[in-house]
């Protein structure tokens, strides 16, 4: 099994998670984080001071898979919230061992 | 006895008696004089305080709009109707009172700017500055109104010249008409606390704004469905409608600019009971309509009630202000949805709830006043003049709101870029965030 | 000269003086006229103010009970605080203010439904209007304090039958025997603006409500000991207290319905120095029980002052006021925690500051009375009175309270299920999210 | 005719005369009192209702505050306005009511401690209640806004002490020197409702306290440049900023004591003009100093417009206002920005609004003041005198504040430490989480 | 080193942690996520206008352990949140290679 | 490609982002998270009631790397947050597959 994590735009969330639905994934994981990267910040005020906000809220849309749809999977996501603008976010791909339905107790495959 | 003598002591008691008599008089004179200032002492205070009451209402309409949308904009909302109220204040001062109460023509005043002027054509025993200062904080609400209905997309420089105007000369135009001394004022038109004069006034100015603006990105959705962009803090919004419901005892009772008038207490009955039946009539609507009691409509209902009502809460009798009220409150749900699917964004429901409810309060009048309305044998004249009324004011507040907008649109642009949108208009406009501390859902979910 | 001519003088003078003093006294009818004008009209303004002050009371308790429970809850809690004064409002109206203030017997009024009386009996100068909008507002405070004690568990259909029933019947018939001529009026209960009347109906109301509902979720533990459900937002709950705190300005003081009794001063005193020591005295048996000053007992402590000193607000001297607020401060603190200890669960604490506090106020003014109390060399009987009516109105607002709660459980339910309660009442009641841009604890630390 | 009848008759026309004008002056004297009666009624709720609107101020500040400063120390806040409210009313009534306004010597007043006494010496018509609770206000008024400069790293025993000391004794010595016939009474000081005997007052003692504290942990580098520590709620800040705009119609007009003196009008008139110009100057030179609106700052100069007016609200034309509190805007902005670089850190700019915009509305009242102003061909004796008040308030209030901090810093610590400053005050000091539910950011960003 | 990842119902939150702390663990780190899956979401309506909440509030319990603890705190887990019905949710695991100790720069099972 | 996990406390985070930024990291994700551990939680108390917090607040900083620069970063996270007090935290390590840049398309190293 893989876990397919994508850093997103927050506001590309819903397209994200339409494209997922339309191609039959099963469930997912969203999480609001903040983001360093090449997209610089920006400054606000407050009474006379100046500050630099460096970081960018972004979205981690996690999704644990058969390692078989993994490339399906970053096809939709690249579609989905491409922009071509710096900040468009990351997709990481990693191991997951095993997953086990807690209702059921059913594990691997079966339980996604 | 001589007759000399007899018509010497009758003249003597004449005398006597008129020497007395003015002697009386002059002493009850000065009587009357203390009794006659205490009143108008009661008169000033109760006008003050009406209008610190009406004052305190920008505080309910900044909650309110607040929260009806989201956490990004909060901020700007906060400056919105902070300076519609204080740059408010400085043009009313300085023209839209002398257009407004100026003695002029039938339709604009045009003495009086600055206040540099006794304004003895208004016969007022009251001080000039206590009426001066009520009228203040009704232009005011006027322009704010307008606020809401173009939250969340509008350009800050471009409200603000927005909001001068209308303080300066739209609102102040219209107030002439009806209590200036205009030609509806002559034509006999019932608005006793302003469903038109100031409420449609700021809802048909807000209708213009919302459709010269557009919808709110994310708002209709190809197909003409409307999505829901939640209002952050219904908390908030609520507090606001208490403040207002609260404020609206000033804005109705205060409108006689008189604590010696008795009907001032049955204005704050009536007043309260319109309130009441809006809130419990969207209530029961809202939960026939949608399967639950909504929150956010009961709101409106309860504000639809109020507004509905100002027109005619000295005219009509307690039942009629209940049927008046609970109308109001039916009708603000449908207004909303009807809005929206002419995909005009009004993100708090102004033009709903002030222009729509402004508008059918004023026509209630024509049917429940006691006096002269149809339903009280009053025949069919009064009924006219309201219609009248309320269509010459949508014209002019409509039309003339439209034309400055689309005047803003050209010079100094009416809206924000998309970028700044999304982002928020905290940031974009003010360079803030509203709430640092606390984490705020990048996306509402949906 | 003849006597005939010294008679005839004699009648003229006599005959003028009387012209002049009739004269005179007719004048001075008119003078005394203007100035009686004057006098209702300072009684009227007083009272409108101090009842859209005791309005504004309603924004007060729905922040201090929204601040004090869960964010999850927090739409239905405005929609309870909204409804149970605008149905209040009507209700009251329709029959409420005819069974309190209607003639009748020493039990219940019976005449003036729809406000279609002249209410002669109550000898006011005053319109009618005013005191009624007054009483309306005293009536919505009793219901709207229930409300608390319910909270975060209660159907929302069932609560507002509840609220309906407390507003027209339950409180009324309180309002009669004390304040509309009843039973306890007769025996010479003294409670000016309502420790009893208004508070202890509404706090033995809400203890009712409580039994019957049960605890929420998760609030005792099998061992009996119970958990903290810290509610979520303390600064919303403190603005509660300061907007309640400044309406019972108008709730005491407006009590006089007479701006022209200037005893409207020193209630103001009393009732800041109460509600001062409340807040003191909470805050410092806090700190000593609990190690640290604690905030919502701070809170709870200046509201029970304020309930305490109601009662005796027009007949205790300043020390007095000091010493009742800050023994209800304290009071409050230890029935907070004696109803824990029976797992009756008060979110907010209604039942310890309204029925609590407004008891021992009722009965403090046996001791504290200038005129008449125990303490002042006044003898027994005053205090005997005020425990009977304080017992009596236990009995009657908790048997029939819980009487109601029983049947309303039995008929419509009064409790939501489990998973609506778990997924809090805003979703399951109003389909709501009162913070949907805030991420909010899924759940609470502990 | 012989002349004794003619003088018996004439006699007795006098004597009639004589007899018709005493029964005639007896019921006008009894009229007279009914209408003197009604001014006084007048001016006893005027002073009430003023008294209420400057309770609710507190309301205010709390919101402005806790809006200002960070989610953590949210519930410290609230305890910090409701306690110097709750503590300062009673030692208000126990002595400072006595040192401002008991009879004394130019510095301070010493009798009526506890109200007891009638201080005949004041003069007033309305009760000794009435002008004792509107003064009680004012008092907690000066205390409270010392918190906002001491904000987020004070600890909470060192605060009450201190609170307790301002209310006691150096606020009412100052009060006496100006308000209760002390030494710059004499002197013709012209300070209408308090810039200076208020709000310098609680500025000073602020920048006495901000220095001995020091700054807040993280709000300046090794470079002395600052940092932003952002309130964690604009929203809130702003509904504070609006309560104390209406609160402030108390404050001002109410400081007539008088509702019969008409002047109210034209004073709510000078203060409204001056809170615009204030918020409207603020945010224009926010705007050209930081490229945007800025909200805080907007937010600040309303409130410096109103501390800027308040000395010469009833001395001052309605332009003079405008200008008085469109410099005020002005230079709080510059203010707020002078103490950030001297490195004292006050979180929600209490020394700029209230210490350095009070001095400059007081010594303004000697340019503007139609009467005896040098402007308006005064002179410059008005303008010294307030200078030498300015300055001797100044000396008084921050030395003693310095002092009275230090002493407290020595005895019970006046500051957290670093470890519970950095967790927050609410836990360190009571134990509590504000706002339990929301998710709040563990980090501001930067 | 294997870290175990819970998404379970936030009302199991308090049940969960009990159990653990009964067993032993040493630590564990808690998220507030929002999950989609084969439990739908609810409707909402404001003002007039319904709409789908397809995400549902869930909580992310992530513990790192020695391997050799993985089943018993499975098995653990299994017991304190189950309720049988849909969305309770899934166990994940998957390999971790080291832990440090920022305290005393321990490595490795003693950083745990 | 490495996953580096730090979890450590709210007010050092500061410190090492300047740290980072400083060794010339080119992005990381940032994480609000409850912590449970050796660092026992405080009480507080509620209208009478006292209740233990057993979880603190903490932050966890995510930061996907070439497996060279691990120790690098390790040490300066190390460095930047340590106090020497409990509750300083721990950092895991993990193996990460690939990682794709949605902007660009790149994958692997150069996408980070
Ligand atoms: N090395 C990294 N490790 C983890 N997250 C990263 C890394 N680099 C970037 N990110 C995440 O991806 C987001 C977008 O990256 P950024 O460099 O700004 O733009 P782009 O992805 O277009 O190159 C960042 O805000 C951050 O959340
Ligand atoms: N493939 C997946 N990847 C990651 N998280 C998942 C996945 N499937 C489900 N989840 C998470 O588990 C939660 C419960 O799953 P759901 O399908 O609703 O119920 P159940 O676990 O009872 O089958 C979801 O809300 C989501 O948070
Ligand atoms: N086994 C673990 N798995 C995941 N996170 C852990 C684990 N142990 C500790 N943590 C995290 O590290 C934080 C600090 O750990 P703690 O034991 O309190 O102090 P220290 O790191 O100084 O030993 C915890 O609050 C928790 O967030």
């Amino acid at each position: 099994m893989k876990r397919i994590e994508a850093i997103i735009r927050p506001n590309k969330t819903d397209n994200l998670i339409d494209k997922l639905e339309a191609i039959g994934i099963s469930g997912l994981n969203i999480t609001e984080i903040k983001g360093y990267g090449s997209q610089k910040g920006h400054s606000e005020t407050y009474r006379g001071v100046t500050y630099r906000i460096r970081l960018r809220k972004k979205i981690k849309v996690e999704i644990i898979v058969e390692y078989t749809e993994v490339d399906q999977i970053v096809a939709a996501i690249k579609e989905a919230v491409r922009t071509g603008e710096v900040g468009d976010g990351k997709i990481f791909v990693s191991d997951v061992e095993n997953a086990i339905r807690i209702r059921t107790g059913e594990e691997g495959t079966a339980a996604l | 006895m001589s007759s000399r003598v007899i018509k010497s002591k009758f003249m003597q008691t004449i005398l006597m008696t008129l020497t007395l008599v003015g002697l009386f008089s002059g002493l009850a004179l000065a009587q009357d004089g203390q009794a006659a200032a205490n009143a108008v002492a009661i008169d000033t205070i109760w006008t003050l305080i009406a209008a610190f009451l009406v004052f305190f209402m920008q505080a309910g309409f900044a909650m309110v709009e607040a929260g009806f949308t989201r956490a990004k904009n909060a901020g700007n909302i906060i400056m919105k109707n902070m300076m519609d109220f204080a740059s408010g204040s400085l043009v009313f001062w300085a023209v839209g009172f002398a257009f407004m109460f100026g003695s002029g023509n039938s339709f604009i005043g045009s003495t009086g700017y600055f206040l540099q002027d006794a304004f003895a054509n208004l016969g007022l025993d009251i001080p000039i500055a206590a009426f001066f200062i009520f009228q203040t904080v009704f232009a005011a609400t006027a322009a704010t109104i307008v606020s809401g209905a173009m939250a969340e997309r509008t350009n800050f420089s471009g409200y603000l010249a927005y909001s001068v105007v209308i303080t300066a000369f739209i609102y102040p135009v219209v107030g002439h008409w009806i209590w200036g001394g205009g030609w509806l004022a002559e034509m006999g038109l019932v608005d006793f606390a302003g469903s038109t004069v100031v409420h449609s006034v700021g809802g048909w100015a807000a209708l213009a704004g919302a459709i010269v603006l557009g919808p709110r990105i994310g708002k209709y959705n190809e197909d003409g469905s409307a999505n829901a962009l939640p209002g952050h803090n219904l908390l908030m919004a609520a507090l606001g409608v208490f403040i207002l419901w609260f404020g609206w005892f000033g804005f109705n009772p205060g409108s006689t600019v008189a604590g010696t008038d008795l009907s001032i207490a049955s204005i704050a009955v009536t007043t309260n009971l319109a309130a009441a039946a809006g809130a419990v009539m969207a209530m029961i609507v809202s939960w026939i309509k949608y399967g639950k009691a909504d929150v956010s409509m009961t709101l409106n209902g309860a504000l639809a009630g109020l507004v509905g009502i100002t027109a005619g809460t000295a005219a009509v009798g307690n039942l009629s202000a209940v049927i008046i009220g609970g109308l109001a409150g039916i009708i603000v749900i449908y207004a909303v949805e009807f809005f929206d699917k002419l995909q005009i964004d009004d993100p708090v429901g102004a033009v709903s709830v002030h222009g729509v409810c402004g508008a059918f309060g004023t026509i209630a009048v024509g049917f429940f006043a006691t006096e002269g309305g149809l339903l009280f044998g009053g025949g069919i004249s009064l009924l006219i003049t309201q219609i009248i009324g309320v269509a010459a004011v949508f014209v002019w507040a409509f039309g003339l709101g439209f034309a400055l907008f689309k005047v803003i649109d050209a010079v100094i642009g009416l809206r924000v870029s998309e970028e700044d949108e999304i982002e928020g208009l905290d940031y974009s406009e003010h360079g803030a965030d509203s709430y640092p501390d606390f984490m705020v859902n990048v996306k509402a979910e949906n």
